[in-house]
């Protein structure tokens, strides 16, 4: 009943919020989250595609359920780098992690 | 517009809302609630998608786990001690782009005429996802967990403690 | 043994240079016996080749002979190793090979104790090869080839004594000046080659003669070509360097700037005259007044040098010059003639002047004086010397510049003539200024005097050989003589270009030319008998002129100064650029920019993740966009 | 279909490579005594073990059920991989005994990345290749930030790591578009789909491919994707710059190659001139800032991207010629950078000095290796008698085939460009005065490493035959059945296998 | 017979490992190794040079080949071969480098710092020398093009000097850096003209034997001719791309500056005649007039420049520039007598180009300087040397009876068959010039009044009168009897297409 179009432009929109949010934040953390975010809209394209396009292959339903396997790894090791970070030099703004440059 | 529709909508708007709110609140600590407002959104979304389990799957990964890290690391990082904003200083230019990107792949998607596009989303069998993970994808399984192991050991070796420090 | 044989004549020297080079320190007194037992060799060896002429000829037509090796042959492009004997390379040869002896013999006693006593001989011999080879090459390469050869022995030779700072300079000035004329030259030749497609100095005579050439090309051709001989005759412009070439050894001098080097330039148009006379009458008017302005030049010059040698080489340019009047004026024979009678009084001169010098170690004239009295045999060969080179009846030189006289007259408009004339008369009194200053009235510094004797007879011996030839010299003009002498009539018969010449005695011209010239010599006796008061009178009246005289008409400064001033500072600009534009600009400049362009780059890595993330964003932004726009 | 049916042992490497690593762990856990350099030993001979038993594959063609292939493809960067394994693993034996924590887990790591760049090669399709290039990426995040106490490894690993999740957050967006459009991940699908009309799908396609771009330019470094490369470099632990120089982006290119070979083949005129340019404009910013640079990681690091430009060209002129071209010179420059690494690593231990001028002297002090590091940058730059020159020869060549010359072009000159940087090292090195006369002592075992290497280096440059015969076999099959026009009998033949 | 190629190259490749494993403390053996391993090159080139015989096809003889890379990729039967063969231009280039290596390993005997790393770099560069010369494989040809530039930056940086101009400095570094960079920018160009001839070519080999017959476009030709034209042009220090060369033989050592000028340099000219007149004919025609004038250009302008020079080492390197010029007129005459006065040219300057830069080391290695101003009248204490720079000077300035004025003979003979008028005249004005700054300098420096200054100044050392005496005998053998080298040049030249008898 809900066309396709509708998730994937939800999809789209989520995306590109979690670009915003990346391009803009500057703490550490909330990048990823935003990271986070477009992970999601990544599952939801993957699932609307297997549900709606080829639900006899469902390689979408199962890729979803990898990418959410990696998000959460990829969370716990992001925050482990951050805390170390933090621990070191006690900053958790990324601009100021910017000993190495040109 | 459909009962069902209506009801995507709304959830769509929390959805929306929550991520907005992670990417543009004042406050870390309210950005991770906009997040567990996102992640519960987008769980509902699966269920409009007649993917219950990933729904589960989800509220269990994200809402619990993922975010309970995510506030322990702000708390560890001290987040809110940090004075200044939260935003840097190419915030307009991440609007563009961001802006950009959205108008193309909306634009992308909705140009596309998907091939096979049934009238409502089928249901998976829980079953054959679970046969399937162990069959077919048993390999990318495989090594799945070890994608776990190598955060598990990186997390553990990288944020522990040493002696002396 | 005959003219097949020729190329053994300049083959004994260089034998001989080769065996001095290696061997020379080695051998006892430095192998001078070596470099004149070859010259005289090839002295000797040219009767035979003469006889041989002689015998196959009729006594109208001359026989040439022949004799070449392949050098380098590809295609249908060949350079010879040949050589080629007609009546005037015998003349030249004669010249040559009998000069370049008595000036060795004359050189061992004059070059006695010097520190390159052996490198001198070794030199002479090299060059004496180099000058026999340019006589007999039949083709204008190897001739080239020749010419070059003798003009860096001319450069050694000039340089003999290079610690002097004056000598160094004035053999780089000799070298290149005559190379300058050298680029003609071989413009000239390649231009040659290019129609006829041969070296060969027959075969583009005959080439020419049979109108191959286009006719400016041909004058354009044969122009270049006499570039090559103005530069080595020491024609003006380019006659410079002869003045300065005094700084050589005087023995050098005889051989190299009087007698043999500086006429291959007549020698070389002579050969080539068919070439030039098939050219354009241009060509031939031009190799005329460019003598007549050497002939007036000189003289001038001459009145107002004050070195011994330097007056000598002046009359040597006056009388160059006169052979290339000749030479314009269509007669190979004056010139030869010339060339020929040339060759032994100027050497006489020269040597007489060695022999002063030797003496006394002084060239300066106004430093001389009163030398007859010590110097007798000296002063009386050096004195008919001198008559032969105003040409006073009967001296060699009457008869020669006599022909010229003559042929001018007949070629030449009265202009022309007529500054001939006055030149015999500004000779006169030069030359005899010369003899005068140097050897009658008191002696100006004592001490020279005191010390100056005469010669042994290694010195006096040549001189009295080459007197006497400078007295008889000029009657093979005769047909009686040239009988004498086993040949078919006098020189205008044995040397010609088109047709053989009998002499004719021209008395107005021999008035004429005696009396000018005698009455040169006469006003030269007035002028600077006793302290030369009449002539410093006349010096302060017209000092403008004799300033300008003194300077040489100021050519050696303009050539100094476009020297100094352009070409120099054409090599600095030059210079210049090519560090500063060429590379520090383009090249350095280029790389610079190379350079700049990382480091202004570098900066896009600001070092902080939202950079890069935007960097990522707009990257795939710009890459989606331009994907879709494009190919949809 | 049961798990019996799949041929497990295809998979033996991986299994003894995660398997070793696994008893890594537990030996550095219960038997400390061993000796940290010991564990590297044992590392390298792990990764020996399994590059060897890839080897019983050499000219088989063997389907790993509906994922991956084994072929001469998947064995030619297996027993690749698995070299610069053992090479790094010999070369941090000393570094990591001196400079970091936690030995069993680092080669662990390490061992592991191998896995999943194995994977990654091996795959056919989308998900498989995604999986392993997350463990491959994850371990080289994990060991970046490896030296825990160091502010810059931290910070490398944070900028890795977060901007390594944003890219490959878009290469999945990517994969989901390209999926959603073909309606599979097969490689061999997805061709089929594209080779047909694609008119209605042709706006998701596009914009999946750009993305998807945008992932793998992340992984192998091409501007504007690359900016992490120069912080990660250099803040990484030395042997682990060289690690994700040589292994990271091999295993990158590999999979570019693979995946655009065998799914976007049909559209190469639509992406090639998109590669190209970014190609150019890699090789352009790689080069020109890396002339700037003054530590010596940072320098390889732009030069690494550098040659990503030079990797691309052999990309944007796909063709099964170029492809072995490609993979020819990829594996000339891994071992080149292998060796080059090596030498800063033996530096490094002895002084632990990193900045270029800080080379003054070192032909001096160790001639040896200042000679190899001579032939290692030659080799880089692309000079003859080495690896660079024949490889990239070969390489440019197999471009100005495809209608590139002017690409061809442009790559030989930026190499020209390279030279300049790779001369003031070289400079240093034979020119600068020694701080002191001493030599260095000789540590055998790298030395034996760094002489292997170097051989390597002139191997590939003065006999690359039996290489490249062996690179044209692999590189063949992963054309098979899949040319513009596919053949549809041999992709229905590997769909079903 | 069939391997003395090979062991051309073999021999000081070869050597190489055997220097590196002599302990550093015996200099003395590695010198004698150089020695030897110069006299086994030097003998075996004049073998080569002296058995060589035109004899008929392609003239190549002594030919080798061996597969490289074939059926693989893009390449196909026999697609690089390792291809060795020497022609009737090769020859006496052969020879040339035989003749350099010899003398250069005895100019360098006095080299202290590390003497075996030195002469590993100079014998790798001989190789790449060697290889150019008898390559018939383009892609090798290219290979070993490369590899003789490969040492050079260290060889000048390491053993070179840095000098002082008073208003300005060039370092060694500055000098290696820019010798290395331009000609390998040069390399580029030639990089992309071989990649398009490949691709034209179509005959999926690099045999320039098989190269040469195909028929290729008239358009194609023009565009790529002057990439060959100028990629090798830098190396043959065409105007305005000859900057590298002063600069970069001022900072070098003198055996290096020897070979540099002395070979090197002819590796560009040899390599327009062997790959670009060769393989695009008609390009080569399109764009004669263009090189005719860059080399005339060069021609007179290195001649004037070097007349400004006050430094021996600038005054040679300008004069390299000056008769590489001629090299390049010679060829741009596109006949048969101007390409023989080239390659002539290419022989007869390397020789006098190395005997100048002998000289200029063997004073410089005593003095210090190399101002000519700053001497005087040194041929008093050391005849020897100045008799021997003033050869080297009058072969330069194109004395009859040396090797100069046969090669420079031939090529204005060849510039004039071909109508260049202009050029030809310019050219032997050059040549005038030449005279000049040759004479200015020998003037300046080794005649005259004795600066006292340099009381204690020594002639030649034995080992550098030695080298001196091989370069001139070359010298002199040439300018004598050219015959041996034109026979051999004049067979090859004559299948070249595109070359008018």
């Amino acid at each position: 009943m809900i066309p396709i179009d509708n998730f994937l432009v939800l999809s789209a929109i989520l995306f590109s919020l979690g670009m915003y949010g990346v391009l803009a934040r500057r703490n550490a953390v909330l990048i990823l989250m935003s990271v986070e975010l477009m992970l999601q809209a990544v599952v939801i394209n993957f699932i609307a595609f297997a549900v709606y396009l080829s639900p006899d292959a469902f390689t979408g339903v199962i890729f979803a359920v990898f990418v959410i396997v990696i998000a959460a790894a990829e969370v716990g090791l992001a925050l482990g780098i951050i805390l170390r970070v933090f621990r070191n030099r006690q900053i958790s703004n990324v601009d100021e992690a910017d000993l190495m440059k040109w | 517009m459909t009962y069902e529709e209506g009801f995507f909508y709304v959830i769509a708007a929390v959805t929306v809302i929550g991520a907005l709110g992670v990417v543009t609140a004042k406050n870390v600590v309210h950005s991770a609630l906009f997040l567990i407002l996102a992640l519960l959104g987008v769980a509902a979304v699966f269920i409009l998608l007649a993917s219950e389990f990933l729904a589960i799957v989800q509220v269990l990964v994200y809402g619990g786990a993922v975010t309970i890290l995510i506030l322990f690391a702000m708390m560890l990082t001290r987040a809110r001690d940090v004075e200044g904003s939260l935003d840097g200083p190419q915030r307009p230019f991440a609007a563009l782009a961001a802006i950009t990107f959205m108008v193309t792949t909306i634009l992308a998607v909705t140009k596309t005429e998907w091939r096979g596009e049934t009238e409502e989303a089928t249901v998976v069998d829980i079953n054959q996802i679970g046969d399937a993970l162990f069959t077919t994808w048993s390999v990318p399984f495989e090594i799945a967990s070890l994608v776990l192991m190598v955060a598990l050991i990186g997390a553990i070796i990288l944020a522990r403690g040493e002696e002396g420090e | 043994m005959g003219m097949e044989q020729a190329w053994l004549i300049p083959a004994i020297p260089a034998a001989a240079f080769v065996f001095l080079l290696i061997a020379g320190p080695y051998l006892p007194r430095k192998g001078d016996w070596v470099a004149i037992l070859a010259i005289g060799a090839s002295f000797v060896l040219l009767f035979p080749v003469l006889a041989d002429l002689l015998d196959k000829s009729d006594g109208t037509e001359y026989v040439a002979g022949v004799k070449a090796w392949e050098w380098v042959q590809f295609s249908d492009f060949k350079i010879e190793l040949g050589f080629y004997v007609d009546p005037i390379t015998i003349v030249m040869l004669a010249v040559v090979s009998f000069v370049a002896l008595l000036v060795q013999i004359y050189s061992v006693s004059y070059m006695h104790g010097d520190s390159r006593y052996g490198w001198y001989f070794t030199v002479m011999c090299l060059f004496a090869a180099s000058m026999l080879t340019l006589v007999l090459a039949n083709n204008l390469l190897f001739m080239y080839a020749a010419w070059e050869g003798v003009g860096f022995c001319s450069f050694l030779l000039i340089g003999f004594w290079w610690e002097k700072r004056s000598a160094a300079e004035a053999a780089k000035k000799a070298f290149i000046t005559t190379r300058i004329g050298d680029v003609g030259f071989l413009i000239g030749i390649i231009l040659l080659w290019r129609e006829a497609g041969t070296f060969n100095i027959q075969e583009i005579i005959e080439f020419a003669e049979n109108g191959g050439y286009d006719n400016t090309y041909l004058t354009a051709a044969v122009l270049f070509l006499f570039m090559g001989a103005v530069g080595k005759s020491g024609q003006f412009p380019l006659h410079v360097w002869l003045p300065d070439a005094m700084e050589g050894p005087t023995p050098v001098s005889a051989l190299i700037h009087a007698a043999t080097m500086v006429v291959a330039g007549v020698y070389m148009v002579a050969r080539m005259l068919p070439v030039f006379e098939a050219a354009d009458p241009v060509a031939l008017n031009i190799v005329a007044a460019a003598g007549l302005t050497t002939v007036v030049i000189s003289a001038l010059m001459g009145l107002a040098a004050t070195d011994i040698k330097r007056v000598i080489a002046y009359s040597t340019l006056n009388s160059l010059g006169l052979m290339f009047v000749a030479l314009g004026s269509h007669s190979v024979t004056a010139a030869m003639l010339y060339l020929f009678v040339h060759g032994f009084f100027k050497a006489l001169l020269f040597l007489g002047a060695g022999s002063v010098i030797h003496a006394t170690e002084k060239q300066e004239i106004d430093e001389l004086g009163g030398l007859a009295a010590k110097m007798p045999i000296t002063a009386a060969t050096f004195a008919i010397g001198t008559g032969a080179m105003i040409g006073l009846i009967p001296l060699a030189g009457f008869w020669a510049k006599d022909e010229v006289l003559v042929v001018a007259d007949h070629e030449q408009n009265i202009a022309a003539y007529l500054v001939i004339l006055a030149s015999l008369f500004i000779t006169g009194l030069y030359m005899s200024r010369l003899f005068i200053r140097t050897f009658l009235f008191a002696a100006r510094d004592q001490h020279a005097f005191d010390h100056a004797h005469e010669g042994g007879a290694l010195i006096t011996v040549p001189l009295f050989i080459l007197g006497v030839l400078a007295t008889i010299g000029g009657f093979i003009v005769f047909d009686e003589v040239g009988e004498a002498l086993g040949f078919a009539g006098g020189f205008g018969q044995f040397v010609f270009s088109h047709e053989a010449e009998e002499y004719k005695f021209h008395a107005d011209t021999a008035a004429i030319s005696t009396v000018l010239a005698a009455g040169g010599a006469v006003i030269g006796w007035f002028l600077w008998q006793g302290r030369a008061e009449a002539a410093t009178r006349i010096r302060e009246t017209f000092s403008p002129i004799a300033t300008v005289l003194e300077n040489r008409f100021y050519i050696d400064s303009i050539y100094q100064f476009a020297i100094d001033r352009v070409v120099l500072t054409l090599g600095a600009v030059v210079a210049w650029f090519d560090r500063n534009i060429v590379n520090d600009t383009a090249v350095d400049g280029s790389a610079g920019l190379t350079y700049f362009a990382g480091f202004e780059m570098k900066f896009l890595e600001t070092g902080r993740i939202p950079n890069y993330a935007l960097a990522i964003s707009l990257g795939i932004i710009v890459l989606s966009i331009t994907l879709l726009v494009t190919q949809i | 279909m049961n798990t019996a049916s799949l041929d497990w042992e295809l998979l033996a490497p991986e299994y003894i490579l995660g398997l070793w690593a696994a008893g890594l762990i537990l030996l550095d856990l219960f038997w400390g005594g061993l000796g940290k350099e010991r564990l590297g030993w044992l590392a390298a001979a792990g990764a020996a073990v399994a590059g060897a038993v890839s080897l019983i594959w050499v000219d088989d063609t063997k389907q790993f059920g509906t994922l991956a292939d084994i072929n001469d493809y998947t064995t030619i960067f297996r027993v690749f991989f698995c070299g610069i394994g053992v090479f790094i693993c010999l070369a941090s034996a000393r570094y990591v005994r001196d400079r970091l924590l936690h030995p069993g887990e680092y080669y662990a790591l390490i061992l592991l990345a191998i896995i999943g760049a194995n994977g990654m090669v091996a795959a056919h399709e989308l998900l498989t290749a995604y999986i392993s290039l997350e463990l491959l990426s994850f371990s080289l995040y994990v060991l970046t930030s490896y030296a825990k106490f160091d502010l810059r490894s931290n910070e490398a690993g944070l900028k890795y790591m977060l901007l390594g999740a944003f890219s490959s957050a878009i290469f999945l967006y990517g994969i989901s578009l390209i999926y959603g459009a073909t309606g599979t991940t097969q490689y061999a699908g997805i061709s089929e789909v594209l080779s047909g009309d694609i008119s209605d799908i042709e706006w998701s396609v596009y914009l999946g491919l750009a993305l998807m771009i945008g992932g793998l330019g992340f992984k192998v470094a091409a501007v504007p994707f690359h900016m992490y490369t120069p912080d990660a470099y250099e803040g990484a632990p030395l042997p682990i710059t060289g690690y994700i120089s040589a292994l990271s982006k091999a295993a990158a290119t590999a999979f570019f190659l693979k995946l655009f070979a065998q799914a976007f083949l049909p559209l190469i005129d639509d992406w090639r001139y998109f590669i190209a340019a970014l190609s150019v404009a890699t090789m352009a910013l790689g080069n020109l800032v890396a002339i700037q640079q003054r530590n010596i990681k940072r320098l390889l690091a732009y030069s690494s991207i550098g040659q990503v430009g030079y990797l691309l060209v052999g990309i944007a002129a796909l063709s099964p010629d170029s492809a072995s071209a490609l993979v020819l010179h990829m594996i000339g420059y891994g071992i080149t950078n292998l060796a080059a690494f090596t030498c800063i690593i033996l530096y490094y231990n002895w002084t632990g000095k990193e900045e270029i001028y800080e080379y003054k002297g070192l032909a001096e002090r160790a001639p040896y290796v200042a000679l190899c590091l001579t032939i290692a940058l030659f080799s880089l730059s692309g000079m003859p008698l080495f690896a660079g020159f024949a490889t990239k020869f070969i390489l440019f060549q197999a471009a100005a085939e495809q209608d590139l010359l002017w690409l061809a072009g442009v790559a030989s000159f930026f190499s020209f460009v390279s030279l300049y940087y790779y001369l003031v090292i070289i400079r240093e090195m034979y020119l600068g005065e020694p701080e002191e006369k001493t030599r260095f002592p000789t540590p055998w075992l790298e030395y034996t490493a760094l002489t292997v290497l170097t051989a390597g280096v002139f191997l590939m440059g003065l006999y690359p035959k039996p290489v490249f015969d062996m690179v044209e076999d692999g590189t063949d099959s992963i054309f098979i059945g899949v040319t513009v026009d596919a053949d549809d009998e041999a992709v229905a033949q590997r769909q079903s296998p | 017979m069939d391997i003395v190629l090979l062991l051309l190259i073999a021999i000081p490749l070869g050597v190489c490992p055997l220097f590196m494993l002599i302990p550093a403390q015996y200099p003395q053996l590695s010198r004698y190794l150089a020695a030897l391993a110069g006299g086994s090159l030097f003998a075996l080139s004049l073998l080569v040079f002296i058995v060589y015989e035109f004899d008929g096809g392609s003239g190549l003889r002594y030919t080798l080949q061996w597969d490289w890379l074939e059926n693989v990729g893009f390449l196909r039967d026999n697609g690089i071969t390792f291809y060795l063969g020497v022609d009737g231009i090769g020859a006496p280039l052969v020879l040339l480098n035989g003749v350099v290596i010899f003398a250069a390993v005895f100019v360098s005997w006095n080299i202290n710092y590390r003497t075996k790393d030195f002469f590993v770099l100079l014998f790798l560069l001989v190789s790449g020398v060697y290889g150019v010369f008898i390559s018939q494989d383009l892609f090798f040809f290219f290979f070993w093009y490369e590899v003789a530039v490969l040492p050079m930056y260290l060889l000048i940086a390491v053993w070179g000097a840095s000098s002082q101009f008073g208003t300005f400095t060039r370092t060694k570094e500055y000098g290696a850096m820019k010798l290395t960079m331009m000609l390998v920018a040069g390399s580029v160009l030639i990089f992309i003209g071989i990649f398009a001839l490949f691709v034209e070519t179509g005959a999926g080999t690099f045999d320039m034997t098989v190269m040469r017959e195909a028929e290729l476009d008239e358009d194609f030709q023009k565009w790529c001719f002057p990439f060959f034209m100028i990629g090798f042009g830098v190396l043959a220090g065409m105007w305005p791309l000859h900057t590298w060369s002063p600069d970069g033989h001022v900072a070098a050592p003198t055996g290096v500056s020897m070979l540099h000028a002395g070979v090197l340099m002819k590796l560009g000219a040899f390599g327009i005649l062997r790959v670009g007149i060769t393989l695009l004919p008609e390009g080569a025609h399109y764009w004669a007039p263009v090189l005719m004038t860059l080399g005339v250009t060069g021609a007179l302008y290195g001649a004037v420049s070097a007349l400004a020079q006050n430094d021996l080492k600038y005054m040679v390197g300008y004069s390299s520039v000056s008769h590489m010029g001629y090299v390049l007129m010679g060829l741009a005459s596109m006949n048969q007598i101007g390409v023989n006065g080239a390659v002539l040219q290419m022989f007869a300057h390397g020789v006098m180009t190395a005997l100048m830069f002998t000289n200029v080391g063997a004073v410089y290695d005593q003095a210090h300087i190399r101002d000519m101003t700053q001497f005087g009248g040194l041929a008093k204490r050391m005849p020897r040397h100045s008799a021997f720079f003033t050869i080297a000077g009058l072969s330069s300035l194109g004395l009859p009876g040396l090797a100069g004025f046969v090669a420079e003979f031939h090529i204005f003979v060849g510039v004039f068959q071909a109508d260049y008028w202009w050029a030809g005249g310019l050219g032997i004005l050059a040549a005038a010039i030449t005279a000049t700054y040759i004479l200015r300098m020998l003037s300046r420096a080794y005649f005259g009044p004795f600066n006292e200054k340099w009381a204690d100044i020594k002639d030649m050392r034995l080992g550098e009168q030695f080298a001196a005496a091989l370069l001139i005998v070359m010298i002199v053998v040439m300018g004598v009897w050219p015959d041996p080298f034109v026979d051999r040049i004049s067979a090859t030249v004559e299948l070249i297409p595109g070359i008018s008898a």
